[in-house]
């Protein structure tokens, strides 16, 4: 059965050819994933996030399986934005992927000059502002935490990046009132907002009775937080209806995709389920195509924030 | 495409047999021709627990061997310790339901062009890659001496047949109920000596691995080594499996032991760092 | 083998013959539970959050299951101060159950008023102030969400209850800084808190393509929380040593209820886990003692924050 | 001891039988002395998933039949469409595998004392607990006529032998693959004058039971509908399964049905109120 379904969506200034990308820190730069699937097929790949300098990442144990989720402490381990733009962004680039880069600072003035280096690389279809980063300048709290942390790191990033280049800034969900953030980031420029980053959890080693990481906290993500995750995609779409999201927390089938496209979302990430299958974005892609032709949808934009119709 | 990952597939591979050897279970799969691809060192990762379970991460094990099969076709063996819910998940899986394996993946043992006395170093369901590797050494007609220990009798898995490409094997268990009391460090310098060896491979324990390498060095001898860190993905893209480990440059960083290994020199391994970074290692906070 | 351990614990004022009780909601007012085994073998039970009024809580559907958890949207249905008073806690002292009463508010005199009933009834040994409740006098925000409005419950409660019986304040996880909260109320006058309350989340029915719940969001609970209750918990007794703290959040066996203490719990409660299994909270008291032996201590108390002690 | 649960006990039950059935499985339990304590209308809550699993919640099930077997002791038997993902993985549950079950819970069908000419109403599996309640009336002397309602030929659950205790049965399909096509509702009128009915019992999706209310009321009829509302616990402690129902002193009061129901007056219940609370409710917002 053919059926001329319309997959296609934007965030901002891009279009994409479909709604499915990788989650950042959870497909690396795309290239161990390219044995398992066409990287092209996706609508993009979200690169792990970026730090000025080379980062060793935290000690390990870095993880934790949790149920129905993880808990990782990585500590932001990569090259460096300058071998990252000599290795990863080219290979991206050669094989015909979007990129859409994910940037981390400690310093607002860090986030500046990623946004400058970044927005001038082929291949690059947008930037994602992971302000989920304590920053180092202000006691190590965490930019998304706080409105005015957030709002200095976003506009470092928009003064430094034209309009052609959206720029979606990834929002923590440990927040009283993550619509004042996302609300806040809007105001500061951002074209999107990404929901949700991973929540501060910790497990404790009941046979050494230690915190189980060596960093003691750790992010918790997976089908576990999902239910928070639609929820924030849900509340922030009603409060800003017009802010395009792109949602992730815990997808792990169509199913979950298609949670976070009724409740407001333009495209979705794969994090923590590429790796119960390496084969998950594209899996998900297909299956979440297939329930939005089942339900009657022409195009994919059709289906974004309906569970927010309405009732009759 | 990448390199990375290259020769590895995900696929369904059916449990053929699921038999209780000690304290372990051995576990053949049916894999098809992929098993020709690989190389002893080489692992598996496996999603456990089946759809509605709350276990979302693959586990790791070593292929214990692999061949052709003429009635089965390609076939794939582990030997699995039913320790946490996904090891004992595995084990308990009953034979002929099917399983989601990615393989061959990580780096293999390297085998040397020309003949050498090799001393192979197992600790508990450790000797699994051994016998494999024994094997290929075996072809390029290395001598091929083996060192098992475990804490107990039953945790020392060496099957009969495996002892076919050895020319030694020697015991020891914690608790003296197999082969010498004691560890297997306390062993491994006498056959060094009396053996000539040259090389030594090991698979273990960390704590094992290390003193094996300290040993090694003491020796100057090469040593490689299959490591185990906790692994959420097996494919290079979580890095939560990462060790310190010098490069060739000199410079220590934060590897995937899932991509650049399981299989590294010992001696490259910055061991036993007590949950700290070193602040030697590239990019460290 | 009989083994002298002494499973004691105390929350301020009041001594408990062992840390195990029920989650607020989760056990109703006991009777129901009272056919599978003795409630009296517990520390205590804790009540379903009384109100003034009787409610009826929201319209159905009030639950949906989700990967490791649940979300409920109960709405406090209550009999009211009254018939409580009446009905229930007569019955809980007949048994010899020793009982932790939640009270909820809508005001902060609401809080007063339900303070100063419960404080003299027989059989109640403290009470649990769940402030984790929309507070109608100030667009329907969460008291235990805003320190100012946290604090004003807290100082009603404390000002009508005397020092002979311990107030615990029961906090909210969606919050920016928990430890902010908890030093607030503690300032205020509890004499613990009890960590956590449920999540904030949403499921969309995938088939009707709307949130699940009538109340379109819920509160999420089960054991895909714990990993971010049990932080909690470190957080708050690392910065408040002397504080007690009452540990829930997805605490289904004796291994999750140890995570708890070893972080800093001196009681821990049992929620979800009883509609799973009814058993539960018993069950997990006696796995509980039994690792507490293995580890080798003699008594309770000495494993209350062991996680945080000192490395070697 | 409270009276509440006053007979439930939570067991370990092995599952001696488990057969596909049309569109549902057959499943048998044996469930020891309490199965004598079994009454119709009464349900069972198991526990899904086993140990890994990540469904944390208990599923309700209808008891079909009860009863005490020479060879196997009590025995209960459930009749489970697979639907979801615990319903599935009881009906794939493998033979001699055991369950947790808490039974037996809820109130039951109220019996009369004299003989009535009684119309018992299923629709889909929900003519399970009709059987045993068929067989009760017909204990009593009662008339028993029924009408088996689905979407489908395949989603008709009536043995052959649940015929016995039946004067008439009659089978409606929305496909018309099985009987008269149509719904339950629409042949139930002529019943009640041929057959002249006193009490009407029903068990099915709460849309048909609403319409058999509806029915009931207009004939002036006594009826007993079992309902069913998502429930977490099945015991009485979550609050997750009520329904507004008109209490004895004319009062509307959120009610919960796993204790106060499943079986309930149908004219007591205010049926579909639109994901809102009505106003008149006790205690509404
Ligand atoms: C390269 C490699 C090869 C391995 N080969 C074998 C083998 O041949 N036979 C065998 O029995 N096991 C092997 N393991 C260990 C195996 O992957 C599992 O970690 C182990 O079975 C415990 O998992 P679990 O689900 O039973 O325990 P759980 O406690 O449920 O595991 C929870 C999580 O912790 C991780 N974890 C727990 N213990 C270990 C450990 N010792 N090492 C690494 N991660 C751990 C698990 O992978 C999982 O993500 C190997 C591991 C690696 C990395
Ligand atoms: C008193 C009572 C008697 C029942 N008798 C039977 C029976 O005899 N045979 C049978 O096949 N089923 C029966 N059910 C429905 C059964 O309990 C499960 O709800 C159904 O099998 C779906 O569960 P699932 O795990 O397959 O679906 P899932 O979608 O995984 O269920 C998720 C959650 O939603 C709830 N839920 C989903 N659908 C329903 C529903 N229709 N009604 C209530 N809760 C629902 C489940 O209980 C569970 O908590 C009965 C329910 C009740 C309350
Ligand atoms: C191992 C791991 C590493 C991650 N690294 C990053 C990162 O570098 N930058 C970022 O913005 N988010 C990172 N995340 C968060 C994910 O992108 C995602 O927001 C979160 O995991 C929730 O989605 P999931 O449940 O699908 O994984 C990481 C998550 C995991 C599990
Ligand atoms: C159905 C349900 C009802 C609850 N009702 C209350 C309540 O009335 N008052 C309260 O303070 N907490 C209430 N809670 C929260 C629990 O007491 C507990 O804090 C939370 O569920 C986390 O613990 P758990 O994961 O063990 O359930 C309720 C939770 C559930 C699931
Ligand atoms: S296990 Fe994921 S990177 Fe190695
Ligand atoms: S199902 Fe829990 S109260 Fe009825």
């Amino acid at each position: 059965m053919t059926v001329a379904f319309d997959y296609s969506t934007s965030i901002g200034p891009t279009s994409l050819p479909n709604p499915i990308l990788t989650a950042s820190g959870c497909a690396s730069s795309g290239k161990e994933l390219a044995q398992f699937f066409p990287i092209t097929e996706l609508g993009a790949i979200v690169t792990k996030s970026i730090m000025l300098k080379p980062r060793s990442g935290r000690a390990t144990p870095r993880m934790a399986e949790t149920p129905s989720g993880m808990l990782n402490a990585i500590g932001l381990q990569g090259p460096g934005l300058e071998l990252f733009i000599e290795n990863d962004l080219p290979w991206l680039h050669q094989q015909g992927a979007r990129t859409i880069v994910s940037i981390a600072g400690e310093t607002v003035e860090d986030y500046a000059i990623l946004a400058r280096r970044i927005r001038t690389q082929p291949g690059v279809v947008g930037i994602e502002v992971n302000i989920s980063c304590p920053n180092v300048e202000n006691r190590g709290l965490v930019f998304s935490c706080h409105p005015d942390t957030a709002r200095a790191a976003m506009e470092a990033v928009r003064r430094n990046v034209g309009g052609d280049l959206p720029i979606i800034a990834k929002l923590s969900p440990d927040v009283t009132d993550i619509v004042q953030i996302a609300r806040t980031v809007a105001d500061a420029g951002a074209d999107g907002v990404a929901l949700i980053n991973t929540l501060l959890g910790m497990v404790i080693d009941t046979r050494t009775m230690r915190p189980r990481l060596a960093q003691k906290t750790g992010g918790l993500s997976g089908p576990a937080i999902r239910p928070v995750a639609v929820r924030a995609v849900y509340q922030v779409r009603e409060a800003l209806p017009h802010l395009p999201i792109v949602g992730m927390g815990g997808i792990s089938s169509g199913q979950d995709a298609l949670e976070f496209v009724l409740a407001g979302a333009q495209a979705v990430s794969i994090g923590t389920a590429t790796f119960g299958d390496p084969q998950a974005a594209i899996r998900i892609k297909s299956e979440l195509e297939q329930l939005l032709i089942e339900r009657g949808f022409s195009n994919f934009s059709d289906a974004v924030s309906y569970a927010h119709r309405a009732e009759q | 495409m990448s390199s990375i990952n290259k020769r590895a597939k995900q696929i369904s591979a059916e449990i053929i047999s699921n038999k209780k050897v000690g304290a372990y279970h051995h576990i053949t799969l049916t894999v098809g021709e992929i098993a020709q691809l690989i190389k002893p060192g080489n692992f598996v990762a496996v999603a456990v627990g089946g759809e509605d379970s709350r276990m979302v991460l693959r586990r790791a094990f070593a292929i214990y061997k692999s061949s052709m099969d003429p009635l089965d076709g390609g076939i794939v063996e582990l030997v699995v310790a039913p320790h946490g819910s996904g090891s004992k998940w595995l084990c308990s899986a009953p034979i002929h339901s099917m399983i989601d394996v990615i393989l061959p993946l990580g780096k293999a043992f390297g085998i040397p062009v020309n003949p050498v006395n090799a001393l192979l170093v197992g600790g508990g369901y450790g000797s699994a890659p051994l016998f494999g590797l024994a094997e290929a050494l075996k072809a390029k007609q290395c001598n091929v001496d083996m060192v098992l220990g475990a804490s107990t009798a039953s945790k020392i898995y060496a099957p009969q047949e495996g002892k076919r490409s050895t020319n030694s094997m020697i015991f020891t268990t914690d608790d003296g109920s197999l082969g010498l009391e004691g560890m297997v460090s306390s062993v491994i310098p006498e056959i060094i000596e009396k053996n000539n060896i040259e090389i030594i491979y090991s698979c273990g324990p960390m704590a094992m691995l290390e003193a094996v390498t300290q040993i090694a060095a003491e020796y100057g001898l090469q040593h490689q080594c299959a490591v185990e860190e906790s692994m959420a993905c097996g494919i290079g893209v979580c890095m939560t499996c990462v060790l310190p480990v010098r490069g060739e440059d000199g410079i220590a960083r934060m590897v995937r032991t899932c991509i650049e290994g399981p299989v590294m020199e010992g001696s490259d391994i910055l061991w036993n760092t007590g949950r700290k970074v070193p602040s030697e290692v590239w990019g460290a906070l």
